[in-house]
This record gives C-alpha cells, structure tokens and sequence, in this order.
C-alpha cells in the first residue's frame, strides 16, 4: 500500500478560502484522521483526494501516480483513482439489493462473474453480513448499512480507504462499538486510512495520527497523545478533550515556569511551562477537568501543588464518576473527580505540571462562554 | 460540458424565439411580413393615447387581483384544515381539491355559464324561488370567481406543501402557551405561509393576465375587455388589425410578467425567516378545531361540488341532448348525435387524435428536456447552471397568445427555412405547448433531484464510474417516479392548453381546443360539451394510468 | 350535414359526373385536368369554413376528380387567412393553393396588392348570376343570408324584420333590456354585416336606436344561438343563417327564424386562388367545381346558401331562390368586396357602440 | 410549586400499544427524567402532560387541579394548562423577533405592556440574552435559540417546565456546557421539571430522579445512583452507562453469591449477588467497563477476584484514559483503565461484588452484538 502526498492544497469557493495550503504525508497503512469543527474544511480536503472536488492550487498524489498537479494541469477524475470511499450517510443505492449494490463497481472493472461473486462473498463476510446479501438497504439497521458502505468501498481493493465521517449516523451506544470494530478491521487489512470526524473521542481512539484542522488550516498535526497531552495552541486544547480555560497576568517567571494572578478571583498560582512569558502578559492557562482536583475547605493540599478557593455549584453523577461545577470568581469550571458528596466551599488543586499556558485567546464560542459564566 | 452548453443554448433559442420578434413588431410601424419598416416607439404611444388601452389595462388589473384575491382566499383555509387539522374524510378532500386543475378553464367556463348564467339552471331555480338572481356571472367578479376556482388548486397544491413539511411543534408551542386554535392560525400558521402565498399569487396573476377562454366567454357580451381579449380581437377578429400595437401591448404584458417574476424574488430574499422545515422530522399533528370543522367539511364540499362537479356533470348532460334549455326537460332531447357528429368527421377524430400526439409526446419530450434542465441546474458543476433554471422558469411570465404570434413570426423567420418544415405541423404546437409546460416539469423535477442525495452519484464516481455511467446507472432508475409525475403533469397541461394554437395550428392540427372553439362558432355547444367530456375522460384515463404505473412502481423499488 | 343526422344520406342525390367537365367548358380544359393529375392528387386551401361545410363539397369533389385524394382545409378566422399568407409568401412561400373567407374588407385589402392572386377566369361565369362575381378574380362560392332568431317559447310577438323588431321591442323594453343581442361591429363579420345593412338601409338607423340600447354584442353565432335558446337572449338580429338552420329544426319549436322583411344582408363568400399556388391546376378544377351545378348542390348540402339556378331547396339545403321568393329582390342587400376608408369605419363603430352604451 | 400525579396512563395508537399503564408522581421542585431508546413512548408521555395527546385512559394532575381523567371524562386542553415546554426543534416561531416569540404568551394572558416588558426583560436576562431582544431566531446560534426556547417557556411562570430533549441539537461539546447550565438554572428557579432524553449521559447528570422507559413500560424509577449501580434488569444496566455482558451457567451456590462457568472460554468466577438462582441456571453477567482491570499475563492478582484470561485486541486512547477491546473466547469485552501499552496475552480481573447477574437476556441489538463477536 502507498504512501498518500498531499502538496500545498488550496481551495477556493468565490472569494472564501476553504483550504489554504494544506500539507500532509499520509504512510502506507496508517490510520490518518482530520479532526475539527463543522466546516473547517476536511471534507473538502478528503473530496480532493478523492476527486470530488477539483483543487484551486496544489497536488496529490498516491504512491507513483499523481492524481492532481494544478502546475502541470493535471486532474485524474474519481472514477480513475481506484479509491474506497464511504459517506456519511452511506450512499447505498437504494434500489439494489446489496450484492448488486457490490456488484456495480466490480462491473465497471469488467470481472467476470464467479470472480465477482466471490469477492463480493468475501467483503460481505469480512463485515458479517453473508446472510444479507439479497436484501435491499432499505430493509437493514443503520449499522448495517453502514457495514454495507464499508464492504462496498472494499470489495475492489482500492489503494485507499476514505471515510466522510462514516459513524456519525449511529445512535451512541452503537457508535462506540462501532468505533472499536471499524479500528479492529482496519488493523486487519493494513489499508492506508484517511479518516474525517468531527468527533475527537473517536479521532483519539482509532487514529495513528490525528490532523487537526480550523479555517482550513492545519493546526496540528500527530499521534493522539501529542495532541492531547502538548496540544499546539489554546485552540486545540479546547477542540480535543475538555478543559477549563482561565484568564491570568504573569507575576513573576522562574526557571521552570512562571507565577500568574487568576483575573477570575485574583489569587495566585505557579505553572511549570516551557513556554517563554514576560511579566504581565496577560495569558490563557488551561486545565484538563481530570487533573484538578477538589477538597473540603478545611482539608490541608498536598505542599507544592496550587490550591484555588471555589465553591460548589452542582454536582452531576456520570455513573462511574463525578463532575462539578465550581465556582472561581465570575467563572464556572469543570472538575471531574471519582468522589462525589462535596458542595458549599472547596480548595480546588491542581499540579504546576498539569497547566498549560497558551497566549491569551478566546477559544470558546460566545455561547460557550455564556453559559460558563455566573454573577461573582 | 459540451452538453451543459447544448443545453443552455437550446433552452435559449427556445424561451427566444417568441420573444425577440414580438419586441422587433413592438418596434415596427408595419406588420413583420411587409417589406421596409421603420423602427421608432410610435407603437407604444398609440396604445396609451388611442386603442383604449387605458381601460383595458384597469380591467386586466382589477380582474387578476380579484382573481388572485379569491384564489388565495379558496386555496390557503382549506389547505390549513385539510392539511392541518382533523376533518372526516380528509385524504378525499386532499384528492378532490385538485379536481379543477384537470379540466380546462374553456370547459369549467363553458359549465359555469350553463349553470350560473343568467340563464343557466341554478340561475333560473334561484331565481323562481327568490324572484332574482343575486349574483351577476358576466362581470369582473364572476370572472375572477370562476377563474379562481380553476387556478386555486396551484395555490392548493403549493401551500399544502409547504405545510405537510412544516414543524408541527411551532404550533404545538403556541398551544402549550396557552393560544387557541384561531390565534394559532392567524398568528403562527399564515405569517409562514408567506412564501407559498406570494410564489402561488405571482403564478395565479400571470396566469389571469394571459388566460383567454373565461374573459371571452363572459366579458365579450358584456364589453369588458382585459388583456387577452384585448390581443386576440385586435389580432384575429379586427377590422384591421395593427400588428405593431398588438407587438407593444405583448411586450408591456411581458414586461409586467418578468417584473412579477423578480419581486417575487425579492419579497422571498430574507427566506430564512419563514424556513419552518428543520432537519429532524416530526411528526404531523392535527389541530382538532371542534365544530368548526364541520364548516370547514362544509366549504370544501360547496367548493368541490359547486366550483367542479355541478358544471362538469351539467356539461356531461348538455352532451347527451340537443338542446340544454331550463326552458324545456333535458330528457325531451335526449341523443347521441353530439358524439356521432364528433366521430363522423374525420378532421374531429384527427383532432382528438392530435391532441393525443401533441400531449403524449409533447409530454414525454418536455418531461425529458426539464430533466436535463434539472440537472445541470441542480446536479452539475457548471458555472451558468443557474442560468438553465431561469430559463426552464421564464415561460411561467410568457402568456400564451404572445408564445403562439411570437412562435408563428419566429418560424417565419428562421433561417435556412427550417420554420417552414416546423410551420403548421404538429411540431409546431409541441414547441409553442411544450414552451408553455416546461416550468411545470421543472418546478415538478427540480424538487425531487434535489432530494436525492449528491452523494448517491459521488459513491458511483468514487468506484469508477463516469457522469454518463452515473447517471444512467444510479439516477435514472432513483429519478422515474418524479419523473412519471411531471409526465402526467405536463400531459395535463398540454392536453388543456390551447392559446397558442389559435395562431400555429393549421387544416391538419386541429386540436380539441380549436376543434372546441370551431364548434362553439358554429352554435354546435352539444358536440362541444362531448367533445370536452372526452377530454375529461382523457385526462382522467391518463392520471388514472399514471397512479398505477407509480404504484406499480413503488412497489419494486 | 347540420340538422341531415337522422334524414337519408343526401350525397346520393347529388349525382357527380366523375371526370367529365361540362359541355360548356372550353376545349383546352383537358390540358388543366391532365396538370391537375400531374400535381399529386393534394390541395391545400385556407379558409373560415368549417369542416361540416366542407366535407360533402370535398366528398364530391373528390369523387369528380378521384386522383385528388387529400385535401386540407384550415378553419382559421376571416382576417388571419390573408396576414398568413402574406407572411408566408413574404419569406418562404406559401402552401396555399385556394383562399376562402367571407371577410369583404380583407378580401378588398388583399388584392389590391401585387402578386397575390392569380388571374383565373372561370368558364362557370357565363352561367352565373353578375353577383357571383365579387372582384376580378374573386368569385361567390356560396351567399350566405343574415336572419333574426328568437326564442319563440318567451316571445308572444313574433318579429319579421328590423322594424317590427323595433316595435316590439319598445313596447316594452324593461323586458327585452339586455336581451337582445347582435354581432359586434368591432369584428370584421359584425362590421361588414352591419355596415352593409346602414348603407343600403339608411332610414333603419331609427329602429337601431330603439333596438341597440337593450342590446348586447357577441362575436360568435354560436354563443348567440346557445343564448336564445337558454333564454338569456329573447332574440337576436344578423345571426348567420347557416348555423342557425339546424338549431332552430332540433329545438322543436322552442326557436323562431326569419329573414327581415326590411332588408336581408347576403354575404358572400368569396373563393380564390393564390398567385403562386403549388398546385394550379388542382385549384382551377376546385373553383370551378365550387361554382358548378353539382358543387353548388354539396354547397347547399354542407349548410351553405347556393346560388345558382337550378338547385332545390330540399333535404335541408337552403338557396339564393329562396331568400328572394321570401323577401323579394329588393330587399336582398348583397355585401360588395369593396375596402371601407379607416375613418368610415371608425365613425361608423363609434355610432353604433354608442346607442350599445359601450 | 405543586406535585405532577400521572395514574395508570395508557395510549393506544391504532393497536399499537404505546403507554402501558405507566404510573409515576413527580415531587414539588423535582428535576424528573424521562430515559429511554427511542420509540419507547418517552414523548407521548410527555405530551399527555402537556395536553398535546389525549391519553386512552388514565388521569394526570398537578397539584389539586385534575387536566385529565378519562373516567370522568374530563379534558383540559393545553392552552388551559399554563404549563412550560420547550422542543427539541425549539419550535421558536421564525418571523417574529426574540422579544415578540416572548411577548405571545403574556398578550394571551392580557398582561398589560409595560408589564410584559418588564417579564420579557427579567426572563431574557435569566437567559443572559437581553441584548439580542430585537433579533429573530435565525439570526441566532442554535445555542442561543435553545435559550430563548427556554426564556419563553419560563416567562409567563408555568407551573411545571416539560423539556422534550431540549439540548439534543447542539453540538457535542456546547451541550456538555448546556447541560451543567440548565442544572443550575432549574436548581436556582426550583421550578417542577419533567425531562425527555434518550442520553444516559444526560440523565444521569441533570435528574433528581431518573424514569427508565421502554416500549411503553416504566422498568425503574430511581436516583441516578440507584439506576445505575442497581439497575433492575439486565435492559437498564445496558442502556445506562457501558456495560459488558457475559453468559453464563451457575456451578455452584454460596451464601453470598454463586459460582459462574463463563461460556465464552469455560472459565470460572464467582459473583457476589442478593439474587437467588439455582444450580444450572443460565444466566448474563454484566459488568461495568470500569470495574474492570487488566494486568499484564504474568502480573498476579489480588485474592478474592476473578482472573479472566483474555488478549487484548485493540488500545485506544481517549485523552484521560484508555480503553482495551479484550477478546475473551469469541467475545470481545471493553475495559476502560488509567494503564496504557498493554499487548498480547493479559489477566482481567473483577471483583465478585463488581458484578451483576441477570436471567439470561438479549439485550444487546443484533448490530451490536455482531460487533462484539470475533472469530474464537
Ligand atoms: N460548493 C461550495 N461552495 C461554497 N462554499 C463551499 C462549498 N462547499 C463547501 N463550502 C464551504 O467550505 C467550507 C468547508 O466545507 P467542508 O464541507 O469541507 O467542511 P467540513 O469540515 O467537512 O464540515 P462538516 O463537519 O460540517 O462536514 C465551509 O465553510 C463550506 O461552507
Ligand atoms: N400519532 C401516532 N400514530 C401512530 N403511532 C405513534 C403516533 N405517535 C407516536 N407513535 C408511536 O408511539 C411510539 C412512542 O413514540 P414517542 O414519540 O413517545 O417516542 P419517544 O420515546 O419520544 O422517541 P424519540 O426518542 O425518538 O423521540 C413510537 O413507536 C411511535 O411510532
Ligand atoms: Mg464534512
Ligand atoms: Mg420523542
């Protein structure tokens, strides 16, 4: 399987631009994911790799073979590439039954028919669905056809799989199933993989590498550890995991990091950071909710960690753990514990080393920040 | 590509060709044929100052309002209390709603006269029992009345719509509130209405402005002149016609029509506020309106038995006897010889069979030309797509009278003498018929490709296969039950459709229409009522045939 | 064929000499009906005649000279027979082999232009009433009387002409307001009928007056004859005769006809042929045959007046001879082919429109 | 704020039983939850509190006022009700502004303008959305419109509010925040709710208590905890939170619990249950993800648990934690653990009281199960 070259992609609709100079090297049997909010610009991105769509400027190529080179004019349209592709809403062709809906791709290559019975056969099986192969989509759960979808961009053995957030069709609970059988197939057939979600558990859970895009630009690109545990801007953070973004000045900078003052409620609290600061900046320091930490009031910390003063606002049961909503100042922010019973007054901890500080950046929609903020 | 362009420009010479010699005759002081005109606005200022256009146009204005007014008051309640609310029978009246637009307004005309005349039968009956007939047919309003009843189910049809797809939970909100059924009408129901109303009226007022039959049959007597009157006396029955104010007055109506067309644009630009269709269906819930409903039972059957039944079973019975008098028992005269002398004459068959023809195949071609249409609008990546859709659209302003002189000139003139080969055959009614229907196959087609998902023929392309393959395999097969609808759509419309004949028909194109009129002239009203039962039983036939064949359809998808 | 449905077929009396011209005809009319067979047996007419006034004359036509299979006649409206043609002659010629129309003001119009009509004498001409001429060229194919009709069930008094109508009518004119109806002038037929009747009959202007305030115009017969026979109109004057023949026989009594006993309109209609018509040949031998004993007889038996001497008035044929034994020769007003100035006619339409109160 | 007694409800559509008998009253101030997949009748209860249904029999009532009760025959319509309701379309009325969709509910109570002013203020503000009074719904975010849903639900003081999946069409990350925000809104209002929802999620988070629905029965009512660490059967432990679920045949009986023979690998384990069940009895052990630990193969256990022997299929990480696909005979079982990088052969181990058994049931849709069987 080959390697997938993407080169300086732009797109432009009118005078919006969709895709500006996308650039990534995709390797032979890796799961690639482009991860970001509606409409920043990855199904355009997935649609030129397919053909779909036709790039303002830029080349992609597969392997040997270029598919698009805008400089030398050169533009293979989809139904040369041999590529797999599943849509988000499956796109069965409602009036065939699934083996014909398998079949009509294989006609088109012209295999004789025991070969294409055979391998329909075998790209059913693969996803579990033998016993259905003569029924009409129409006739099949969600996931099922979703399962169809996949054995029909299968069944050719294209050189690349694209999926156009294939899950996103499925109830919850099916999702996450769903999810680890889709990662489990995919290991399986070693198929190189772009995969397109706006849904970062499932960009974490099934990829090699995470893209992460916004405005078509890519912010990021790298393995889901790198993207949660070091994310590149405020931006990411917020997009990849949850977090607590609080707004702080720099009092003071020490060789591992630096001291702030919490705009929020004016206490103090020291962040270990490789990022270089001056006093005063005024920055953004973020929290993932599982790394703080609350105590009753009157319970000591432990000596090196920052103990902010909040309140209890609500405390929502999630079944295998707590979440809260504190109160710091005029800020509600998020704390996920495995201990629930607090309310009134609380320390909330957090270790210098679980903060990151980002430049000072409005990262959350206006909504999100209306509804994260109280009377003090 | 080549095809995107093939198929603008040939939507181009089309919607053209009536248009561009009826402004170069606006122009001319002498008719087109003669040799040497000069070309100067003289046109126009005769019309305002001499012909009595003045007139004409107030009528023509007070006629299509009142016939918009009535229209929008007949079609919008009882597409609410059909659709939204719970009445007995409510999928009966659903169908019975749209029973008028089967039948030609020539016909619904000539049965209204029969029986609200001033002499029809009902008059005559209201009048022994009352000692007068409180109603007038032959004015501004009885015309507008009975042009309403035949255009309200395009208003119908249009809002129904719109409100099956409508958010049922806009008015349960109201309700919990705590508003009751009357406020949620008036305060939630009709403000979303909006564009329904405006894109159904903007259709009902061109199609007022430029129908002939109803202000002929009974604005004639009584000299009330609109527009159409206006064209077709000073172009086919005058003394000495004066092609150049006809060209100006056809230009000013044309003017008017395309004007329309863009308001309504502009009254729908802010459309997002009357955007009532959200992602999610939910599911329709009825308002139960009480006793009212069965007022509402009660106006729905007035209309349907009044407005279509009563003049259509009045016209089956004027076919069966010689003559239709509240003067005499209809039972005295009872024959068939108004059928005998329609199937003695072989120009009367020829004609029913013409219409046939023009219907049948007019219907399958303009079907296939809206498709193509359709998908280079909607389903391609051309950068004049939208160009397609305004043309396919542009007819819906062009009133029939001025497509059928425009046509007649056009193949007059066309080059290489091609008009002489298109001239007087049944070609030329397809074409001049045809133009006439293709916003109503577009209008039919254009939703239904939209609902098919792009992403249907993206799946084809992504596994291999081209534009051609896609398309025949993937969305032939998915697009046939829109497509057998606008089939039975413009098959409808043609069938009825007779205005522009009157200047393109010739000896061997009669169709019922012209037959229809040709009969009438010769007092020979029994053979037309036969005539139009036929084309009733014609039409319904074909929409009967066309239900199966869905059905049929349906079942295999 | 109007009002022939349940009588014997009537075509049988009309016995047709197949091929044989009469006697009387010139000896080189051999060489047009060798062309005519030449031509391919089709032609092609423009006319305001309707199908059930054609067919027995095609009928026997046809059987005359049975190489002439197909024939084509349109039923467009008086004036448009002529724009057609012109504008069809003015670009890539014309189809039309033979014009018919009754429309007089048009018919002037048309041939005063050049390379219109062709210049063709008929040898039925010596046999022929001088009217029978109507222009050069231009002969009378049938002369078709104006009538009153009534509805004789609502009408005690039964009207004989334009005055007596008058008389009636002012007797009591809160009944007959609005129920009258005659033909509007503002047509070419309602004008050339009307016109023709205030020129030779200026004195009726004072019955006009009496009559027109209660009356209401319409442009077909049609719509005229279905209206006084509902009752809507008691009575109507200048209804064309032809139509009206058979309604007034079917209605069984309920409908009255008369000539006027103070001047009966006669319109004829005219039949001629194109100047460059495709089948010349065809279309002399059609004219002629039109003008002929046994063409006049299909005339009369289509439910058009006839002319000529010698055809009978019987089987529902109506004739010329007729009229004239009815209202005597003087009151028979024959319409000239002449062209009517603009301002004649308008001072003429503004004077009747206006005792119409329109 | 008065009590809701809803009594032997039930609604018949055509022969399509869609309530059955259910039963339930909601406390003063209550935050009270509707759960269940979709179809169960969660909405048509809702409804018939809200008057939008007649039910086929049965009474509700709030406070000392009877809306409905078939035996007498009585029937308010909801325009008498004064209650709340939001939809889950917002049903926002698209061509009248922010200010006039508020103002419609008090002009039918004929409160005078100054006053409607006055509340239409107050309630906007509740919201936070005062400034945006003159807007209409379209020139809004979803998040924003689902607010002013809210604001005119709550502005004429209804006696109960009635949410019907009120958050489900924001996206992912803003309804978290919605979420913890409408929980301190009704807490600070203390106002009666009744809320519809087929997230557990959701549920768990907002509700005091919590009614799990399905095909028109009520299986349990209960606090979140309560549903969640003892759910009454097998549906409800599947439907709320994540769930494995394991057949077995009991080997042998103890006085705490009974010995299991697990059929997907024959293994043993024990199980601590109140549950009687006799030697021989087919039975489902479910256990949560959570309650599940994995050790590398040559780790050993604590005594006292079971050790299951099982081979990890795939890791995937979800930013805080992991999760593991373990394959355990032909099943596939999924543990979530704090421990990444565990390959191969591994022990999973559970604690006896950590489990719970059930009478042998499908509870898990034919897609879901297809997804969690592999090849043994
Ligand atoms: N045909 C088009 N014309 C104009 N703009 C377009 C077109 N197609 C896409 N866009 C714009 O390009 C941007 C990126 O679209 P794209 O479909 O790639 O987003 P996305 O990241 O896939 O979002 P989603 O998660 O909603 O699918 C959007 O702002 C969209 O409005
Ligand atoms: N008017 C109706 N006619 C027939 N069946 C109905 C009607 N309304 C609801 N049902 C049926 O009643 C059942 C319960 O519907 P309901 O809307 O209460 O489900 P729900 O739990 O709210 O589901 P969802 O989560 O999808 O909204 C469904 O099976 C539905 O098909
Ligand atoms: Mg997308
Ligand atoms: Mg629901």
């Amino acid at each position: 399987m080959p390697d997938v070259k993407v080169s300086n992609l732009n797109k432009i609709f009118g005078d919006n631009v969709v895709l500006d100079n996308v650039d990534f090297t995709i390797k032979d049997g890796e799961f690639f994911t482009l991860l970001g909010p509606s409409g920043c610009g990855k199904s355009t991105t997935l649609n030129c790799i397919a053909g779909l769509e036709q790039p303002s400027s830029g080349a992609i190529s597969v392997g040997d073979t270029t598919f698009v080179d805008t400089d030398k004019k050169l533009f293979v349209p989809p139904e040369g590439r041999n590529l797999g592709m599943v849509f988000q809403s499956y796109a069965l062709w409602p009036h065939k039954t699934i083996a014909d809906n398998l079949a009509m791709p294989l006609q088109i290559r012209k295999v004789d028919k025991t070969e294409q019975r055979r391998l329909i056969d075998e790209a059913l099986d693969k996803v579990g669905l033998l016993h259905l192969r003569e029924r009409y989509p129409h006739q099949m759960s969600g996931g099922q056809q979703q399962r169809v979808a996949l054995a029909r961009a299968l069944v050719y053995s294209p050189s690349v799989l694209l999926l156009d957030e294939p899950l996103s069709n499925l109830d919850a609970k099916l999702r996450e199933q769903a999810r680890a059988w889709l990662k489990r197939l995919q290991e399986d057939l070693g198929i190189t993989t772009v995969y397109v979600t706006h849904d970062q558990d499932e960009a974490l859970a099934l990829s090699d590498r995470i893209a992460v895009m916004s405005n078509g630009y890519m912010i990021q690109v790298g393995t889901p550890t790198e993207i949660y545990e070091t994310p590149a801007t405020a931006e990411v953070a917020a997009f990849v995991g949850r977090c607590n973004f609080l707004e702080a000045t720099v009092t003071d900078v020490t060789s591992t990091g630096a001291a702030l003052k919490l705009e929020a409620n004016g206490q103090q609290m020291t962040v270990d950071t490789p990022e270089k600061v001056t006093v005063g900046d005024h920055v953004t320091v973020a929290v993932r909710p599982e790394k703080l930490a609350v105590l009753p009031a009157d319970d000591t910390a432990m000596p090196g960690t920052n103990v902010i003063s909040a309140e209890v606002l609500t405390t929502s049961y999630l079944g295998s753990r707590f979440e809260y909503d504190l109160k710091v100042g005029d800020h509600v922010v998020q704390v996920v514990n495995d201990r629930g019973g607090l309310a009134g007054a609380v320390n909330l901890t957090v270790d210098p080393d679980a903060c990151l500080i980002f430049p000072q950046a409005d990262v959350l929609s206006e909504d999100a920040q209306a509804l994260l903020t109280v009377a003090p | 590509m080549l095809l995107f362009w093939a198929v603008i420009i040939f939507l181009a010479v089309l919607v053209l060709a009536p248009v561009v010699p009826t402004l170069y005759q606006s122009l001319l002081d002498r008719p087109l044929y003669e040799a040497g005109g000069t070309l100067s606005l003289d046109n126009y200022v005769k019309l305002f100052t001499e012909a009595g256009f003045g007139q004409v146009a107030l009528n023509t204005v007070l006629f299509a309002v009142m016939t918009t007014v009535l229209t929008l008051v007949i079609a919008v309640p009882m597409a609410v209390v059909v659709v939204r609310t719970k009445i007995p029978g409510g999928r009966f009246f659903a169908a019975a709603m749209q029973w008028p637009f089967f039948i030609s307004s020539l016909i619904l005309g000539f049965g209204w006269i029969a029986m609200y005349g001033p002499a029809g039968f009902v008059s005559v009956k209201v009048q022994q029992v009352l000692g007068f007939v409180p109603w007038n047919l032959y004015s501004i309003p009885g015309m507008a009345l009975t042009e309403a009843v035949a255009l309200a189910p395009i208003a119908y049809t249009f809002c129904a719509g719109a409100l099956r797809q409508s958010d049922a939970s806009l008015e349960s909100a109201a309700q919990v509130c705590g508003a009751g059924p009357l406020r949620i009408l008036f305060q939630v129901i009709l403000p979303m209405l909006r564009p329904p109303i405006v894109y159904s009226s903007i259709l009902v007022i061109s199609m007022s402005i430029e129908t002939l039959s109803v202000p002929l049959l009974y604005g004639q007597p009584v000299n009330i002149q609109v527009f159409s009157t206006f064209l077709f006396r000073n172009g086919l029955q005058s003394i000495n016609p004066d092609y150049g104010v006809l060209g100006a007055a056809s230009t000013i109506i044309l003017a008017v029509t395309v004007g329309l067309v863009f308001i309504q644009a502009k009254l729908l630009k802010d459309a997002q506020r009357f955007v009532s269709v959200r992602g999610k269906a939910t599911r329709p819930r009825r308002l139960d309106l009480g006793w009212l409903k069965w007022v509402s039972v009660a106006a729905i059957s007035i209309y349907v038995v009044m407005g279509a039944l009563v003049p259509i079973v009045g016209l089956i019975f004027r076919s069966f006897t010689f003559i239709f008098t509240p003067l005499q028992s209809p039972l005295q005269s009872l024959t068939m010889a108004n059928y005998q002398r329609i199937f003695n004459y072989a120009a009367y068959i020829q004609s029913i069979k013409n219409s046939l023809i023009v219907a049948g195949l007019g219907a399958v071609l303009v079907s296939l030309v809206a498709l193509l249409a359709v998908m280079v609008a909607r389903r391609s990546t051309f950068r004049y797509r939208r160009v397609a859709e305004y043309l396919a659209l542009a007819p819906q302003a062009m009133p029939g009278i001025i497509v059928g002189i425009g046509l007649f000139w056009a193949f007059a003139y066309a080059p290489f003498g091609l008009g002489s080969f298109i001239q007087g055959t049944l070609w030329a009614l397809i074409i001049g018929f045809g133009l006439r229907a293709l916003p109503s196959g577009f209008g039919s087609l254009a939703p239904s490709v939209m609902q098919i998902g792009q992403e249907l023929d993206n799946a084809a392309r992504v596994s291999g296969a081209d534009w051609i393959k896609a398309f025949t395999m993937i969305l032939a097969k998915l697009i046939t039950p829109a497509f057998l609808g606008a089939l039975v759509l413009t098959f409808v419309t043609m069938l009825k459709e007779y205005s522009p004949a009157v200047f393109l028909g010739s000896a061997d194109t009669n169709i019922i229409g012209t037959t229809m009129l040709e009969l009438w002239v010769q007092g020979n009203t029994g053979s037309v009522a036969a005539l139009a039962t036929i084309q009733i039983a014609i039409t319904a036939a074909f929409v009967g045939l066309a239900g199966l064949l869905l059905k049929g359809h349906n079942r295999d998808a | 064929a109007c009002g022939s449905a349940d009588g014997p077929e009537p075509g049988a009396t009309n016995v047709v000499k197949t091929g044989e011209a009469p006697a009387y005809y010139p000896a080189d009319y051999a060489d047009v009906i060798a062309a005519s067979k030449a031509e391919g047996g089709e032609l092609t007419i423009y006319s305001n005649t309707d199908q059930e006034n054609w067919d027995p004359i095609f009928r026997d036509f046809k059987k005359k000279y049975p190489w002439v299979t197909k024939i084509s006649a349109n039923n467009l409206d008086s004036d448009e027979v002529f724009q057609k043609v012109l504008s069809e002659q003015a670009t890539s010629g014309s189809p039309a082999d033979v014009l018919v129309s009754n429309a007089a003001q048009a018919w002037a119009d048309f041939a005063e232009r050049p390379d219109t009509l062709l210049e063709y004498t008929s040898p039925e001409v010596q046999k022929l009433p001088k009217v029978a001429t109507l222009m050069p060229n231009v002969y009378a194919m049938s002369t078709d009387p104006m009538s009153i009709v009534y509805n004789a069930s609502l009408m005690k008094d039964k009207p004989t002409g334009l005055k007596s109508l008058a008389d009636i009518v002012s007797k009591d004119p809160n009944t007959y307001k609005g129920k009258i109806t005659t033909r509007d002038v503002n047509g070419a037929f309602g004008f050339t009928v009307s016109h023709a009747f205030t020129e030779a009959r200026p004195d009726s202007w004072t019955s006009l007056e009496k009559i027109l305030p209660l009356g209401k115009a319409e442009t077909s017969s049609g719509t005229q004859l279905e209206k006084i026979t509902a009752g809507e109109y008691l009575a109507g004057f200048f209804v064309s005769a032809a139509p009206a023949y058979p309604k007034v026989e079917q209605s069984g009594g309920l409908l009255g006809i008369t000539f006027l006993d103070d001047g009966t309109v006669v319109l004829p209609r005219g039949i001629g042929i194109a100047a460059k018509a495709p089948h010349t040949a065809t279309a002399k031998l059609f004219t002629d045959f039109v003008l002929s004993e046994e063409g006049q007889r299909a005339v009369a038996e289509g439910g058009l007046t006839s002319y000529r001497e010698g055809i009978e008035a019987t089987d529902g044929r109506h004739t010329y001879q007729e009229l004239v034994k009815k209202v005597g020769e003087d009151n028979v007003i024959n319409v000239e082919y002449t062209k009517v100035p603009e301002d004649e006619v308008k001072a003429f339409t503004t004077r009747w429109d206006g005792l119409l109160g329109r």
